[in-house]
């Protein structure tokens, strides 16, 4: 099986991470916004799943474990995320976070 | 022996601190003047007898200049000639004044402090004169000056005398860290030079046994003993109060009359002279430090009577003249005749004790110290009016009297060393030009204090003659004062004073001494003559007002501006400085911190416009600090590593 | 087994500070039984302390030594580490008096007194910690430790402008405590020790070269030196001193400047010896800058508290000079300097503290004739400026006439300048006394009276301490002879 | 080979585009689909990495879960689902931090070494040992994390906070 060059991989990953570091700076939208950092999060498992391969014989694994493991805090995250938006928008009426510069609910 | 018992008498001083009467400090005080007494006499049993004893008072790790090995420095007892007739002058004059102190004194407050702070005085003047090593001597000389300040400043409610103690001790006190440098300097040079005999090991110890430590290992002529030498001339000028460190001592009138003679006579003064005697017998003198020795004293000497002539204070014209008397001690030590200082120290602490004693007598009985006040003094007062003629006489140098001998002794020892020092020649003519200074001013304060038929103020008390206490003293001053000078004539008595070089006293017996004598008494009877003519019988000379020697009389009354010229020295400089300093502290270094504290509060003005809450913008500052911490670790980071080569 | 002597007393200070917070109105007699249990254990170690262990493994060896394991690493060992030599012993001893006497004075202290006292003990806790502490960990935590209760000191009991001069306070000593901690790690982990002990560190920094001890030196002796405090970074002290309460004063002047003193000796200049002495010029710069700054401006002050301050670092001057100049005197006349300026400080700080109180003002423009009034006062006052300006007998003359004698042994006529200032000295605290003490009274307010027992038996402790240490300071001196420093090679 | 090469590129070109399409759509329901989609190729290109089991963990996580959840989150916050944004700026300053770090990243990519060829075993076995193992125990804590949140969601949400 032919292996993918590292340098192509990496710079996927990198332009993954670039739109979604692009995404957070830029909207504005909770939603939008964690969309973005789950974007980036992406990118970062995406390196985890490629180098897994490349860390010898007996914790050749652990590289996709951290990949589990990251799955499942990024769909935590969103759940604490969408929670937030719920909360904010209740005492908002919006989920801009122009809106909440205070930081706190 | 009797070493025991002056330590005895010194701490028995201590004690009378609790009680009230000043009988238990007169008692000590008596008791310490037997000790003296007995041990005088020890020292005229054994010629040149030497008793040292001492234990170490603290054991120094070295410093690598001058005492690799570290040394010793040590509290002793050292009794030997010199030490045995200062005691003798010390506890003598002391115990008098002090006995004279319960009369002239009952009315005051505050006797305890007086008495304690007078015993104490005593007791480090002592502890000063038996000291047997340098640092020792300073310790000493210290609380003497400590308690010169508490005594002078007694009166502390006047300003006026708060100010001359502070002064009195402040100006002593320069003449004092510059002793402390000579102390710095012998001790390294004897350390260093005179390696071999251990002297720092031994405690800088003046004497080793029975003879003195540096006898010969000194002799040389090296500038850092010149300039050691110096140190010395400098501490004992501001303690013996010589030109140009005399101010603080007229001034020093502001204290009781008693503490005046006692500081006058035996203890403050008489202990810078004694430092130099004992520093020019046990550690020695180059030739430079003589010639400066013999120039301030000599100078001083006419000085001092320049002022005490116009003066209408009669305790400042006794201070006067005890400066001026001072600088013929000051010249003899510098002549190299240290013993002969020594000796006129000796009857002048009698004949000056006397005279403010009498002095005091009669301030105490008028009230005032402004001659032009007084006048006719004389029938009420016969004992004080005869007590103060006899001190008189004394310090005008009229034989038989006891200042007579001593200041002929000083006078004929100068022209010896004249002959082979040309450059001594000025002073000795200034000397002589102060015997007949010193016999005019003495006698012109005793004639309009005592002649004359009633006192020039008729609101003055009336006069009456002092209670026994005080006459005691004065008739036994007065005795002294007549028979102090015959006292080298006793052979046994005159081998105290011929200890060290030129030892021997009288230094030469022969024609040309008796010219000299004759010279000197004869300046001293036109002194006294003139002083008769122009003040006798209560006259009162007035310099016409257009006279040329007004702005003189003028800049005598001023003190030569030098108390002012200090006191604007004082104020101007350290003072001024000081202030300048403390503007600087204030406005430079504080407002340099306080600049920095608004630029920091103003950027973090600057700096919080950034804090808008945004997460998204916190977010990109993390990213900035990311991207720019990555180009610092992967760019920068190599090249600098490269370029400076480390790991 | 021996005791862990050290430790105990730390207990002791500890169980005593907590006990003291907890107490509510018995506060002050907790706080002094703990300050005289204190006192009594640290006579107790002095009597039994004789002589140095000796060098262990090429590193001095410490008295009472205790190491335990605290953290530990592969590549970095951090001990409980604790021991005392001759120089830690007199500071120590200091401490206990000062504690005793502090307490003793705010006897009456009546804005919580418990947390007052406490804070009292807290400080003297950190700064026998400080004493004792023989690990860079250990040392760091101390000295952090008295900072903090200070900071409260000032700013809670303090006067008007307590705020901005606890703040100021803090900012300094905080600022040069970070680099401190800099300077200390970067020493550890330069020289390549592989323990914070002390005895690590001093072997292994043997190996450093010139130029990395000189940069070492210099982060310490300015991580220090503002405790000391150097000019110019001295302008905290008169504001600290001004705003403090008595209490806090004494223990600011009397122990926190020791702090900078003793770290001086411990860290810098026993473990970099060859750093500092690339760096003496500036030690002598610095040394004669706060010799001559302070004396002259505390010339021009008029505030009581002022004017001992700036006396302070004058004399802080001279314990710089004595390291500086780097022989066994100097270090001794250091040592037996900062016990001296420690005592008496703390003397004339409580004097000015009962003069305020007592008449209601401390600008001595506007004082006058106090000796008539309040005797003891007066005397108090006089002792403690006839001592601080180095008279025979009291405690500063042999510390003082020492460090003079060193520094004419090392660098000859330069010796002139302290001397100089002595004068200087002398002229100002003579000044204060004409103007305070004597003359006619002024400003004596009618409720004027004498000090209270507590302030008298307070003052009295230390006026006995002046006294007998003045006339026998052999006691101390062979105490502190008795430090490994003395005892190694190569020391001049 | 070559086919597999072609399949990354066209995954890496989808991921890429829809994940610019999500950023960039105003449409907040689109954005999600847009976002879905990108889930689904990152699936792919696990798969194409013989990591099977990721592959299936990220189509039900992220394509089914998270997705939904999105929705959901947008069906209650707003009024009107289909609704547009309010167009938002591109500022020059994240554009540039974006562009900078994608040249940075990928400077550093490229000068990396290429290691040597990986081990691409797949053992579903020892992936699950890894993660039930003693000394990671990372299920335990993730599971532990996940239990923190939710408590911290449902503090965040619940009734009668204001």
């Amino acid at each position: 099986m032919t292996e993918l060059s590292v340098a192509s991989l990496l710079f996927l990953s990198a332009t993954l991470l670039a739109i979604g570091l692009f995404g957070i700076l830029t909207r504005r939208n909770f939603i939008l916004l964690l969309i973005a950092v789950e974007i980036g999060m992406n990118a970062a498992i995406l390196n985890f799943v490629y180098f897994a391969g490349f860390s010898g014989t007996s914790h050749g694994l652990s590289g996709q474990a951290i990949a589990v493991v990251l799955v499942g805090l990024a769909a935590t995250e969103v759940a604490v995320g969408l929670a937030i938006v719920l909360a904010l928008n209740r005492q908002r009426g919006s989920i801009n976070i122009g809106d909440a510069t205070t930081l706190k609910l | 022996m009797a070493v025991s018992f002056v330590l005895v008498g010194l701490l028995g001083d201590r004690l009378k601190k609790l009680e009230h009467g000043g009988w238990v400090a007169v008692g000590f005080a008596g008791a310490a003047m037997v000790v003296a007494v007995l041990v005088v006499a020890a020292e005229m049993l054994h010629p040149s007898h030497y008793s040292d004893q001492s234990f170490t008072w603290l054991q120094l790790p070295g410093s690598p200049g001058a005492f690799p090995n570290g040394f010793s420095l040590v509290i002793g007892v050292l009794v030997d000639p010199i030490s045995a007739l200062m005691l003798l002058v010390v506890t003598v004059v002391g115990f008098l004044v002090m006995l004279y102190s319960i009369g002239y004194m009952h009315a005051d407050r505050g006797l305890p402090r007086y008495y304690a702070e007078l015993s104490l005085f005593l007791t480090a003047m002592t502890g000063l004169v038996v000291s047997d090593n340098l640092l020792e001597f300073f310790l000493f000389w210290e609380l003497v000056g400590v308690c010169s300040y508490f005594l002078i400043g007694f009166y502390y409610e006047k300003p006026s005398a708060a100010s001359a103690a502070k002064e009195a001790f402040l100006v002593t006190r320069v003449g004092d860290v510059l002793f402390l440098l000579g102390i710095f300097i012998y001790f390294t040079i004897d350390a260093t030079a005179g390696g071999g005999l251990g002297w720092a090991a031994s405690g800088f110890k003046f004497v080793n046994g029975s003879t003195p430590f540096l006898a010969g290992a000194m002799g040389g002529s090296s500038t850092l003993q010149t300039v050691a030498g110096l140190m010395m001339l400098a501490g004992a000028a501001g303690k013996s109060a010589q030109f140009p460190l005399h101010t603080w001592l007229p001034d020093a009138m502001e204290g009781p009359t008693t503490v005046s003679a006692l500081i006058h006579a035996a203890t403050m003064v008489a202990a810078g002279v004694y430092l130099l005697v004992v520093a020019s017998l046990f550690l020695g003198f180059t030739p430079d430090d003589r010639l400066a020795i013999v120039a301030v004293g000599g100078f001083t000497t006419f000085f001092a009577a320049t002022m005490a002539v116009v003066h209408p204070d009669i305790k400042r014209v006794i201070a006067y003249s005890t400066i001026s008397q001072l600088g013929y001690m000051v010249l003899a030590v510098g002549a190299g005749f240290a013993m002969v200082g020594m000796y006129h120290l000796f009857t002048h602490a009698f004949f000056k004790a006397l005279l403010f004693l009498a002095a005091g007598s009669v301030i105490h009985a008028v009230g005032t110290q402004d001659l032009f006040k007084m006048g006719g003094l004389r029938r009420p007062m016969r004992v004080t009016a005869a007590a103060f003629a006899i001190g008189a006489l004394s310090l005008s140098g009229i034989p038989p009297f006891a200042g007579f001998f001593s200041k002929d002794d000083v006078l004929s020892s100068v022209y010896t060393a004249a002959q082979s020092h040309p450059a001594y020649w000025p002073f000795l003519i200034l000397a002589y030009a102060t015997v007949f200074l010193t016999a005019y001013y003495i006698f012109r304060a005793f004639f309009l204090a005592f002649s004359g038929d009633k006192t020039r103020d008729p609101t003055l008390p009336h006069p009456h003659e002092a209670p026994w206490v005080m006459r005691l003293p004065l008739y036994i001053l007065s005795g002294l004062a007549i028979v102090a000078g015959v006292f080298p004539f006793v052979p046994s008595f005159a081998s105290l004073l011929s200890i060290g070089a030129n030892g021997n006293v009288p230094p030469v017996f022969g024609t040309t001494d008796l010219i000299l004598s004759a010279l000197s008494v004869g300046l001293g009877a036109a002194g006294i003559l003139l002083a008769q003519a122009l003040w006798g019988n209560g006259r009162v000379y007035v310099l016409a007002p257009e006279s040329a020697l007004q702005p003189v009389r003028t800049i005598l009354l001023n003190r030569y501006y030098m108390k002012a010229g200090y006191d604007e020295l004082g104020l101007r400089l350290v003072y001024g400085g000081s202030r300048i300093a403390d503007f600087f502290e204030r406005y430079v270094i504080d407002g340099t911190i306080r600049g920095i504290e608004r630029l920091a509060a103003r950027l973090s003005g600057t700096l919080r416009q950034g804090q808008t809450g945004l997460v998204s913008d916190y977010a990109s500052y993390v990213v900035a600090g990311v991207v720019g911490l990555l180009i610092l670790l992967l760019f920068v980071a190599p090249f600098v590593l490269a370029s400076v080569g480390g790991p | 087994m021996t005791l862990p002597v050290l430790s105990l007393m730390l207990v002791t200070l500890l169980g005593g500070t907590l006990l003291t917070f907890a107490s509510r109105d018995r506060a002050r007699y907790v706080a002094l039984a703990t300050s005289v249990a204190f006192l009594l254990e640290v006579s107790a170690l002095l009597a039994s302390y004789t002589v140095w262990p000796g060098p262990v493994n090429g590193s001095p060896g410490y008295a009472d030594l205790e190491s335990y394991s605290w953290i530990h690493l592969s590549w970095l060992s951090i001990n409980y580490t604790v021991g005392v030599d001759g120089i830690s012993l007199i500071l120590i001893l200091l401490t206990a008096f000062l504690q005793v006497a502090t307490v003793v004075y705010s006897w009456e202290e009546s804005k919580h007194p418990e947390a007052y006292h406490g804070l009292v003990l807290l400080t003297c806790l950190g700064c026998f910690g400080v004493f004792i502490a023989l690990d860079v960990l250990l040392f760091f935590l101390f000295w952090e430790i008295v900072l903090v209760p200070m900071f409260f000191l000032i700013g809670v009991w303090g006067g008007p402008r307590r705020r901005y001069a606890a703040l100021k306070f803090f900012v300094y000593t905080h600022v040069a405590s970070i680099v401190m901690l800099v300077g200390l790690l970067a020493l550890v982990f330069y020289s390549g020790a592989k323990s914070f002990d002390f005895a690590s560190v001093y072997v292994a920094a043997r190996g450093l070269s010139a130029t990395v001890q000189t940069f070492l030196f210099l982060a310490l002796f300015f991580g220090f030196g503002v405790k000391f405090p150097i000019v110019p970074f001295h302008t905290w002290l008169p504001d600290a001193h001004v705003e403090a309460p008595t209490g806090g004063s004494v223990l600011l002047a009397g122990l926190l400047l020791k702090l900078g003193g003793y770290g001086l000796i411990r860290w810098a200049v026993e473990v970099l010896p060859v750093g500092m002495a690339h760096l003496t010029p500036l030690l002598y710069v610095v040394a004669f800058a706060m010799i001559v700054w302070g004396s002259f401006v505390a010339l021009a002050q008029r505030d009581l508290k002022r004017l001992v301050a700036y006396s302070s670092i004058n004399h802080m001057g001279i314990v710089l000079l004595a390291i500086a100049v780097y022989s066994q005197l100097g270090l001794l006349a250091a040592v037996l300097l900062m016990f001296a300026h420690g005592v008496v400080s703390a003397l004339l700080f409580m004097a000015s503290g009962s003069v305020h109180h007592t008449f209601g003002t401390r600008d001595i423009s506007k004082l006058g004739g106090i000796a008539r009034t309040a005797p003891i006062l007066a005397t108090m006052v006089m002792v403690g400026s006839l001592a601080s300006l180095g008279l025979p007998a009291l405690i500063s003359f042999p510390a003082e006439f020492t460090a003079l004698l060193a520094t004419w042994d090392r660098i000859g006529y330069w010796v002139l300048v302290p001397l100089v200032i002595l004068v200087v000295t002398a002229a100002f605290y003579l000044w204060m006394m004409q103007r305070m003490l004597f003359g006619p009274a002024r400003n004596v307010p009618a409720t004027a009276h004498d000090l209270p027992w507590y302030e008298t038996s307070a003052m009295a402790i230390l006026l006995a301490l002046i006294v007998i240490y003045g006339i026998l300071p052999g006691f101390l001196v062979n105490v502190i002879v008795n430090s490994p420093v003395y005892g190694f090679p190569g020391f001049p | 080979m070559i086919l597999e090469e072609l399949a990354f590129l066209a995954l890496a070109a989808i991921a890429v585009g829809t994940a610019l399409l999500a950023l960039l759509s105003r449409e907040l329901v689109h954005t999600i689909l847009w976002v879905s989609v990108f889930f689904v190729a990152l699936a792919g290109l696990y798969f194409l990495l013989s990591a099977p089991f990721l592959g299936v963990l990220q189509l039900g996580v992220y394509a089914g879960a998270v997705t939904i959840l999105l929705l959901f989150g947008v069906m209650v916050t707003r009024k009107r689902i289909f609704a547009r944004e309010v167009a938002t700026g591109i500022g020059p300053v994240p554009l540039g931090l974006a562009v900078l770090a994608i040249i940075v990243l990928s400077v550093v990519a490229a000068s990396l070494p290429q290691p040597a060829t990986p081990v691409r075993s797949y053992d579903v076995a020892q992936l699950s040992a890894t993660l039930f193992g003693v000394d990671g125990a990372w299920l335990i804590v993730l599971g532990l994390v996940m239990l923190s949140a939710l408590s911290g969601a449902i503090y965040l949400v619940r009734e009668g906070r204001e």
